[in-house]
Parts: C-alpha cells; structure tokens; sequence
C-alpha cells in the first residue's frame, strides 16, 4: 500500500505530468498561452511513430510468442464489450439521453494512445518490461467499440448510421496507419533499425511527451471551462469509475491471457482509457445529434486526468502485485 | 472590364464532413470550389478553436463555391443532404465574375 | 430551396482584439461567428505577413457573422466600440441563407 | 450606423503570382487588401490540397480588397494583367462599410 | 581588452549568430526563405521550456541563496525604473511623440528572452556558471515596465489606458506563464526530472536556438526592409546607447545584490534587452494610436542584433573583470 | 552483382525507405493520415540546415582539393545539359506538348535535395566518405536546367518568359539560400561549431528524414491517385530511362573531375534525380500552360520513388566498381 503511494508520488511530480498540470491550470486561468494545431499534430505523429517502431523492433527482439494471438482476440472482446457495460452504468448513474450515452459508452471501450505512452514511460522508468506488440493490441482496440455503440443506439429504434465510407474511414484513420504501419517497420528493421533512429524516438521521447501533455492540459482545460454546466455529479463519478471496471476487466482478461507484468497493466490501461480521437470524430459523423462537449469532456477533462494522475500507478502496482513481477 | 452575373455560395461546415460534402457535389456536376481554414468561432453547440487540437472531431472549414446562377439549385440540393443533420451555415449572394468562360 | 435574408458582416481586426470584440458582440446577443485567419496584408499602416511571427501585436483575423438585418445594428454598435480607435475593416452585405432557424 | 458603398473584389490566384498581383496592385495605386489562405480546392485542373507540402507551386491564396467604386476599374485591369494567363477566379461584389475615411 | 575582442569574435563566429546574420541576409536580398508561423511558436514553446526547466532544476541542485529576493526585487524595480530614463533619453535624441517615446520606453524596460538565452548559451559555452533563479528574474522583469510607459502615457493627459483584463493578459501571457510553470516543475523534479528529459532540453537545445535565429533574422530583415526611413540617427543611437545605460544599471544592482559573475552578466542582459513580445502586445491594446513599426524596428531590428553581437560578450567581459569571476 | 542486391535490400528494409512507403500506401488506401504543412515545412528546413551545414563543416575539415571548381562546374553543365537530352527522349518516348516536353525536361537537369539528403545517409550507413562541398554543387544544379527548359520553348517560337523578377525568384529560393547559407556558417565554424550542434544536426537525423520521407510518401501517393491517366506508359517509361541517363552522364562527369567513390555516387544522385520544389515553382510562373499533374507525377510519383529504392543502391555500387573505392 505504502509502495502505491510511493508509486503514485513519483509518478505525480514526474516533468510529464507537471507538464499536463501546468497545461490545464493555464488554461484554467484564461492564460493565452497555446500550442499551434500544426505543433500539436507533429507530436502526435512523432509520438504515434515512435511508440509504434519501439513495439515493433521489441517484437524482432523477443520474437513473438504464442499469447499475442490471444491478447488480440481480448482486446478486440473488450473493445466491443465495454461500451455495453458503460451504457448500462451511463443509464444508472446519470440522465443522458439515450443517443448521448452511447456516445459517450463507445469512446470508453476504444482507447486513448497517449494514455497508453504516458503508462510505458512509466513502466520503462521502473525498469518493468512489457510486450512489444501490445501497440498492435492498442490499434485493434480503437474501432470495435464504435460499433457497439452504433449498435445500441440502433437498437434504440434510430435506423442505421454506419456506411461503407465511415468503416473505411474509421479503419484507416490516420492514427491507426501511422501506429501499425511504425509498428511493422520496427519489426521488419530489428534492432538494427532501432540503432539507426533511437537519437529521435528513442532519446528525445520523454521530452516530447512533456510538451504533447502540456498541450494536452490546455486543451482539456480550455474544454473544462468552455463546458461547466454539461456535467452533472453522476457523469463524473462515471468518468471516473468507468476506467476502475475497465481496469479490471482488462486484468481480468490479461490474466488469463497470461502476459508480462508490464503488459499486464498496458491491457488494463488500455481497457481503463477513453479514446478522444478517433472516437469522437467517427461520433460527429455518424451520431451528429450527441452532444460533443458531453463525450469530449468526460474523455478528455475527467478519465484522462485520472487515469494519467491516479490510474497509472495504481494498474502497474495491481499488476505487480497480481503476477508477482 | 465586362464581367458576369454569378452565385456565390459559402458552406460553413465540420471539417469532418468536408470530403463527403464535396463527393456529393461534385456528383451533383459542381466541381470548382475553394476550402478556407476556420480557426474558431460561436454558436448554438458553444464556442471552440483549433489551437492545440489533433483530433478532426471539431473544427469547421469553409466551401466556398462559385457558381452559375442556373447551376445554384442543384448545389443547395446537393449541400442540403450533407448539411441537414450536422452542423453547418449555408449563405447564398450575388457576385459579379471576370472571365466567367473559365468556370 | 427556401431562403431567408440576412446580412453578412466582416470584421477584419487585430488578432490581439480578437476577444475583446467578441466579448462585446456576445454582451449585445451576438452568439454566432466564425472566426478566419488572415495571413498578411497591406494598408494605410503598411503591410505585414504572420510568417515567422511569434508575438502577437502584429496580424489580424476576420470575424464573420451572419445576422438577422434587424439585429444588425446592435452587432455594429458593439463592434464599433471595440474597432473605433483600433486597426480594422467592417464590411456589410446582404446575403441570404438557408435554414434561418438555426442562428 | 452611417455606412458607404463600396466594392468587395475577392482574387483567387495561385500563391505563386501573390507577390506579383499586390505588387501590380500597389503600382495601380491601390494599397489596401488582405490575404487569406486558401487550404485546398477543386477546378477544371483538378483537385489540390497544402497538406503536407512543402513547395510553393501548388495552392492558392485570396486576395481581398474593399476598395471605392470609381476605384475598380483600376483594380481590375491591374488583376487582370497577372491573372491573366494564370489559373485565378476573380469575384466583385457590394458591400457597405463603416468608416470609410480609413481606407 | 583583448579578450574582450577575442571573446566577440568566438561569438560573432558561432553557428548561433552566423544563423541570425543568415536571416537577416536573407530577408534583406528578397528571397522567400520563411519559417512557417507554427514552427517559429514550436520553438518559442521549446526554449521557454527548456530555459525554465533548466533554471528551476539548477535552484533545486544549488538550493536558494538569499540573494533571490533581493535579486526579484531589483529587477522589479530596473523593470519599472528603466522606461523613465528611457522616456528622457527618446525627448532629447529623438523627435518622436510622447505617445511613440513611452511605448519604446516600455519595451526597454521589459526584457528579451532570447536575448537572455542567447547569453547563457554564451555563459555555458565558456563555462561560467549563473544563479539558475535568473529566469525567474525575467519573468519579473516582463511587466513592470508596461505599466510605466502608461503612466508616462496617461501623466501626459490622455486617460488612463489600464484595465483589469489588460492587466490579466500581461501577467498570465504565455510567455510567462510557460517560463515560470517550466521553472517551478525543472525545481520540483530537480536533477532526476533533468536527466529524464535532458536528451530532449539540454542535448539539441542550441542547434534549435540556431533555426530560432534564423528566423529572428528573417522577421528583422523584412521588418527593416519594409520600415526603411521610419527610423532617423537619433532613433537608431537611442536603440544602441540604451541597452549600453540598461546594461550599466544592471551591473549596479547586480554587483549591489551580490549575485556570481555569471548572475552579473545575465542581469546586464536582462536590463540592455528590449522586449519584442509581451510589450508591443500590450501596447497594441492599450496604445494603439502609437506606431509599432517604431517600436518593433527599434527593439528587434536595431537593439536585438546589437547585444546578439556585441552586448553579450561585452557584458560578460564586464561582469568577469568587475566580479573577478 | 550479389552485392548490388544486397546493398539494394538493405537500402529498401531501411526504416527510412519503409517510410516512405508506409506513406505512399496510406495515401493510395485514403487513410486520412496527413503532416501538417507547416510540420513539413520545418522538417526540410531542418534537413537543408543539416546537411549544408554538415558539409560545410567537412570541407572545414578536410579543406579544399582542387576539384571543388572543376566538379561546380560540372554541375552547372550537367544541369544546363541534361534538359536537352531529355527534352529529345521526351519527343521520342512521349506525345507530350513542346511546352509540357520542356516543362519536364527543366526538372530533371535540376535536382531533388531529398534524394541526396537519402544517398548521404545510405553513404554514411556503409562507412563512404564524401566530398563535403557536394551541397554547394547540388545549389548549383539547380537553376541552370530552368534556363534550359525555357530556352527550348522560346526557340520553339513563344515569346520569352524569364524576367529580372523570376531570375531573382529562382536564384534566391529559400531552399538555396538556406543550403548555401548553412554550409558558409559549417565552413566558417568548423568542427567546433558541428560539436555545439552535432546533437541536433547529427544525432536525431537519419529519425526525421524518416518522418520527412514518410510525408513524401503521402504527397505522392495522393497525387498519384489524383493524376491517374495522366501518364501513359511511355512517360513512365521515360521517368525511368531518365535518371538512368542523368546517372551515366553524371558518373562520366564525376570520374573525369576525378571525385572519391562517395562523391561519384552522388554526383550520378544529383543528375539522376528530378527537382519537386524549385522548378515546378519557376514553371507555374514562367509556363503556366503546362500542365502541372505531367511533371510533378513524374517527378515525385515515379523518378523520385525509383531512385530511392533502386537507383541510390545502384549508383552507389557503379560507384563503387568503377573507382575502386
Ligand atoms: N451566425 C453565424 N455567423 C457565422 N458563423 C456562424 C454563425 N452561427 C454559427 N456559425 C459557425 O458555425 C459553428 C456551429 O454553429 P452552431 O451549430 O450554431 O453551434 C459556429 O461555431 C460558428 O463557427
Ligand atoms: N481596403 C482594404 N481591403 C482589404 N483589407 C484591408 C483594406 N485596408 C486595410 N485592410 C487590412 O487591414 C490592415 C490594416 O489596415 P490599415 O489600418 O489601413 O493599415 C491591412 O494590413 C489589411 O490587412
Ligand atoms: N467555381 C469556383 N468556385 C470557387 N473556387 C474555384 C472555382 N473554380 C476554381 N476555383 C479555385 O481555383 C482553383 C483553380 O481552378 P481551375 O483553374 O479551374 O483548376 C481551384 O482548385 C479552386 O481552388
Ligand atoms: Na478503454
Ligand atoms: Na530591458
Ligand atoms: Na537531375
């Protein structure tokens, strides 16, 4: 207990989450200090790029063992079924209408990659290692879960709102070639390639995570203020326990799966984050009567600042604890 | 310098729905038209700005559409279907055009 | 396709008033606008371009509201507070936009 | 609110010829206008975007210029000499404006 | 003596200053070298970033002395002091307008940031250490002198041009708040955040303040190329005499406060420098009847590369002859 | 020849090659992965900084040899030649018009930077020194092939098309400059300066041409599926057979100035490559009747991909062969 604390001190007064902090109290003070959008989507694609040839080059390293087939075939079974659960926890807990609730269940079974960055430094700071191709796991798990939540509000009577073009469209989204397509080329280069590029992805790294959570906090910050009044106590309170089910479902399924410490807590990472890319742009087109700032802020103003402050620390010393790693 | 009657039709709509407004109407035979950026603005659903944003899930452009007069209503049709159900300003207004033979 | 008259007024400002005049525009009821970046320009204050720039005392944007005619002249006075001794250009023009009841 | 009449003249030319065009425009003796971006389009050459671009030879900027009526001609002929042989749309329209003594 | 002129020509002659006299150059012969508006801001966003955290984590390495406040305090007061001298020296070199001669006295009270960062890449590069609170001085130094050319402004007649959402945006600008949020996270996290992210902060830091010369040089090229005449012989002395009577005070509070002889060069700097940021922000909002190509052309194109130049080795040869450091 | 394919798999399983293709697929299935322009701004004037600089620095090094006139002047003949030649496979190979044929033939007298910035990289990966003033060469190749192309469509009958402004335009295009520029401030600042900045300019290289390249892809790919039918099989063939002709005449030019193996190698780079940013600039103004999607598809959709993967690996072993080196 003492350890999580420790754990959760560390982690809390670490360059990357004083970065996120100083982003949202900024923000929050109506400073104008921002980030260009253009600065902003840079990092994201360094960040995307290199996380994704670092799993990648680790898969060429440690070959593949028999689990990923299995850690696949679970996320892509958490990714769909979480918003199910969400949905039934949004309809208890709070008074959002039925189309908003869905909404805002899929962006809790898809993931949020930065998330998923901001636990690997984490695990690398404490020398935990984890599998390489829990990226791939990270990229299966962005799209199931817009369909579940299409489903359910299909299921609600509203005829259908997926099409061909939106498939394609949330399939290829940018996010999701860029991590794969990284994540193939570390595998096909190994280490050497890794050898050849560790100055700029590897390096660096933690420095340009700083910068991409500072922008972050500004962003978040800025939704907070733009959308007091959206969330009531129940929307919170989901937000926050939403990740927790999450969390645990995941360690639940990592378990049996049988991964690493380390990738023990990436799945319940994974399964506790809410997407706030991919998910709210497939949202706006195929949902375009849910409320945006309702889903943008739960994902993006409550579960990520959690999971990033609070949630981390805990998954990783869950997973110690649980597989004695 | 002799110019020429036209419509000129400015779409203000999400940047997300930017490739499908543009299929349907260049289906619709339209197919000159410029995008500008949008950088925030104001409305109903609240305010909001690009600044420091990686997602595509806000943020608006602007189609802005230089057309024959005859040509207009099977724009707005075109547009219509797009606009309905999202988030979107359609204005229509006379504008003279040099060298209409090129549009 | 039915359309509904209105006026569509532009407000070419320093990027540094931006808030300032929509903080005004939305005092007297305006909520609707969209804001578009200008990249350079030249006047009676000379020309300037925003490559390269970091600060913020130089560059402009453009506010963009369409209005019902009879509210126009609220928005007028209140951008006029914020434009008077500033750098800026207010243009009006008639426009006319579909689904009117949605600003 | 008194306001003037006045034309609002919209050059879209590739970005390229921008320094030509406001050059020519400024010999013509007209000094005042601003450049907006322009992000992508479609015409008769086909469709472009600036994403991810780094050379300057494709993508398009607007110039816009409020200017006096008795002034366009002026305008015009000037456009006219760069734009000319080059890929541009050139729209004029009415607009009113405030504070006419500024520009 | 010598050494003075030896110590300007290894710095005329660095990779630092050679990028500035290229974009000066550049912008002067028309060619359509630029920097996109995003990446110069990138960068802005990384020096501050870097500049604060490394001033913050060299407070938690050497603890505070008790110089701090004493040192805050001067600069508070050289802040809000320099903008009267330089109002008297602008009515009798110059023939510009009251209104024009306060909102240049602004900008020589406040402070460049480059140009501080440019001296401690100097400092660094010959191996003299400094009191890492400096960038916090800096920080302070920011505001005081924009609330002194107003005064000077509103002492004339014209009312007063304050208001409380002036006063915010000045001392919630981003600048500010980046420089001292950076700070207050390089001191928490101390050396361990440091080595964290000093592959990112430290390693390319002056290969980047190289680009941000660059473009430095480009926006100052084309500014005094489009404000030829706008400045006369009294105007462009003004702009080289008053960094040399800021840099003099400096030296006096500085040697009074007690600070090391890298402290003394910094604080030189900080007075010599003239804001090209924060101020012609303000001053845009609250006098905006004054020209800022005024303004602009003196602080960034006539003082800027004046201390690039020359100020900066001859403030540190100063500082090291006067503090025998 | 065992070698060639094996110098040639290595260079295509390259992370830096598999960036680009990476990019070119995303843009050929309409992932909506896209770099920000202004991001991709920044990386090629990061990568011209680079590379100018880093050769100016090598020549600090190693001084000048007497070649260094000799091979300018090479460069300037190749270029000003190698339009003629192609301008004649063009009426050949192709039904292209006289001003489309010349509009082409320009590009590929000139040259492409990336192209060389990749053949450096493939260079310094296998341990082959080069002659560091071949940036100052590829600044020189750039223009001549422009008067060339504009010299076939006057003599074709159309009045002429080059004034004083575009002659200054091409002369002075920020790329030059900035290549120009950073290789003076190498040679000026020697290896102290590279030491200074070696952690950026150095270190972190080989990971944003990746990125670079990875963007290049995506500019291809899109124009490749814009431009479909507007190559026929003969202009594809001739964007093949070009940089193959371009390749041998350099190599003829290099050994007779008598450069090493790696300065041989990019020699054949520079003639065997096409221009993407310079020349298709310099057209649009000087020949806006010829059609864009013609020369920008043959220069960045096929030459440009062929010489990455084929023809660099290729050239740098005809290099290798035929100097012994
Ligand atoms: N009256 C208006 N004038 C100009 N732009 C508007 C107006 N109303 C809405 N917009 C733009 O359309 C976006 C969405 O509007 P709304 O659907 O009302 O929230 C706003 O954020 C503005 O960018
Ligand atoms: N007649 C005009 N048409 C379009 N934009 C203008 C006009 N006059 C001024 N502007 C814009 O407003 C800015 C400031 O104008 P000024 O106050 O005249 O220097 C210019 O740099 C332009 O961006
Ligand atoms: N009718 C139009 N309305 C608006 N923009 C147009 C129109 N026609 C052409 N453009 C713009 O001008 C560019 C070149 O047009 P074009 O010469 O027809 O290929 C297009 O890519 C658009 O950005
Ligand atoms: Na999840
Ligand atoms: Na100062
Ligand atoms: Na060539």
């Amino acid at each position: 207990m003492a350890e999580i604390f420790d754990l959760a001190a560390t982690n809390l007064l670490s360059p990357v989450i004083l970065s996120f902090v100083l982003g949202i109290t900024a923000a929050l003070v109506r400073s104008d200090l921002s980030v260009p959008e253009a600065t902003a989507k840079a990092m994201s694609i360094y960040l995307l790029f290199a996380i994704g040839f670092k799993g990648g080059a680790a898969v060429a390293a440690n070959g593949l063992d028999g689990t990923l087939v299995a850690t696949l075939v679970a996320g892509f079974v958490l990714s769909a079924a979480l918003p199910l659960i969400a949905f039934a926890m949004l309809q208890v807990m709070t008074s959002l209408s039925r189309i908003d609730a869905a909404a805002v269940a899929g962006h809790y079974g898809s993931i949020s990659i930065v998330t998923f960055v901001a636990a690997t430094s984490v695990l690398e700071g404490r020398g935990i290692s984890s599998e390489g191709y829990m990226v791939a796991v990270a990229a299966v798990m962005e799209a199931p879960a817009i369909l579940s939540a299409l489903w359910l509000v299909s299921r609600g009577g509203s005829g259908r709102r997926m099409d061909g073009e939106l498939m394609r469209d949330i399939m290829l989204n940018g996010s999701i070639v860029l991590l794969v397509g990284a994540f193939f080329i570390g595998a096909v280069t190994g280490q050497e390639g890794l050898d050849k590029i560790s100055n700029f992805i590897v390096a660096p790294f933690t420095g340009v995570l700083c910068l991409f959570l500072l922008d972050m906090g500004l962003v978040a910050g800025r939704g907070l203020r733009e959308s007091r009044g959206v969330l009531n106590f129940g929307a919170v309170a989901f937000g926050i326990a939403m990740p927790l089910v999450g969390a645990v479902l995941g360690l639940v399924f990592a378990l049996i799966v049988g991964l690493s410490s380390g990738g023990v807590a990436l799945m319940m990472v994974l399964s506790a984050s809410a997407s706030y890319i991919a998910v709210p742009a497939a949202m706006r087109v195929a949902l375009p009567e849910a409320n945006p700032s309702v889903y943008l802020t739960l994902s993006l103003g409550v579960t990520f600042p959690f999971n990033l402050t609070i949630g981390i620390p805990l998954y990783v010393a869950a997973s110690q604890t649980l597989t004695g790693g | 310098m002799k110019t020429h009657q036209a419509k000129r039709v400015v779409i203000t709509i999400e940047a997300i729905m930017q490739n499908r407004l543009t299929d349907t109407m260049e289906a619709a035979g339209v197919t000159g038209y410029s995008i500008l950026p949008v950088l925030g603005g104001s409305g109903r659903s609240g305010s909001w700005s690009r600044e420091g944003q990686i997602g595509r899930a806000n943020g608006m452009v602007q189609v802005i559409c230089i057309i024959k007069p005859e040509r207009l209503d099977d724009l707005l049709d075109a547009a219509f279907k797009v606009v309905d159900k999202h988030i979107g300003v359609v204005t229509i207004s006379d504008v003279e055009v040099l060298r209409a033979e090129r549009f």
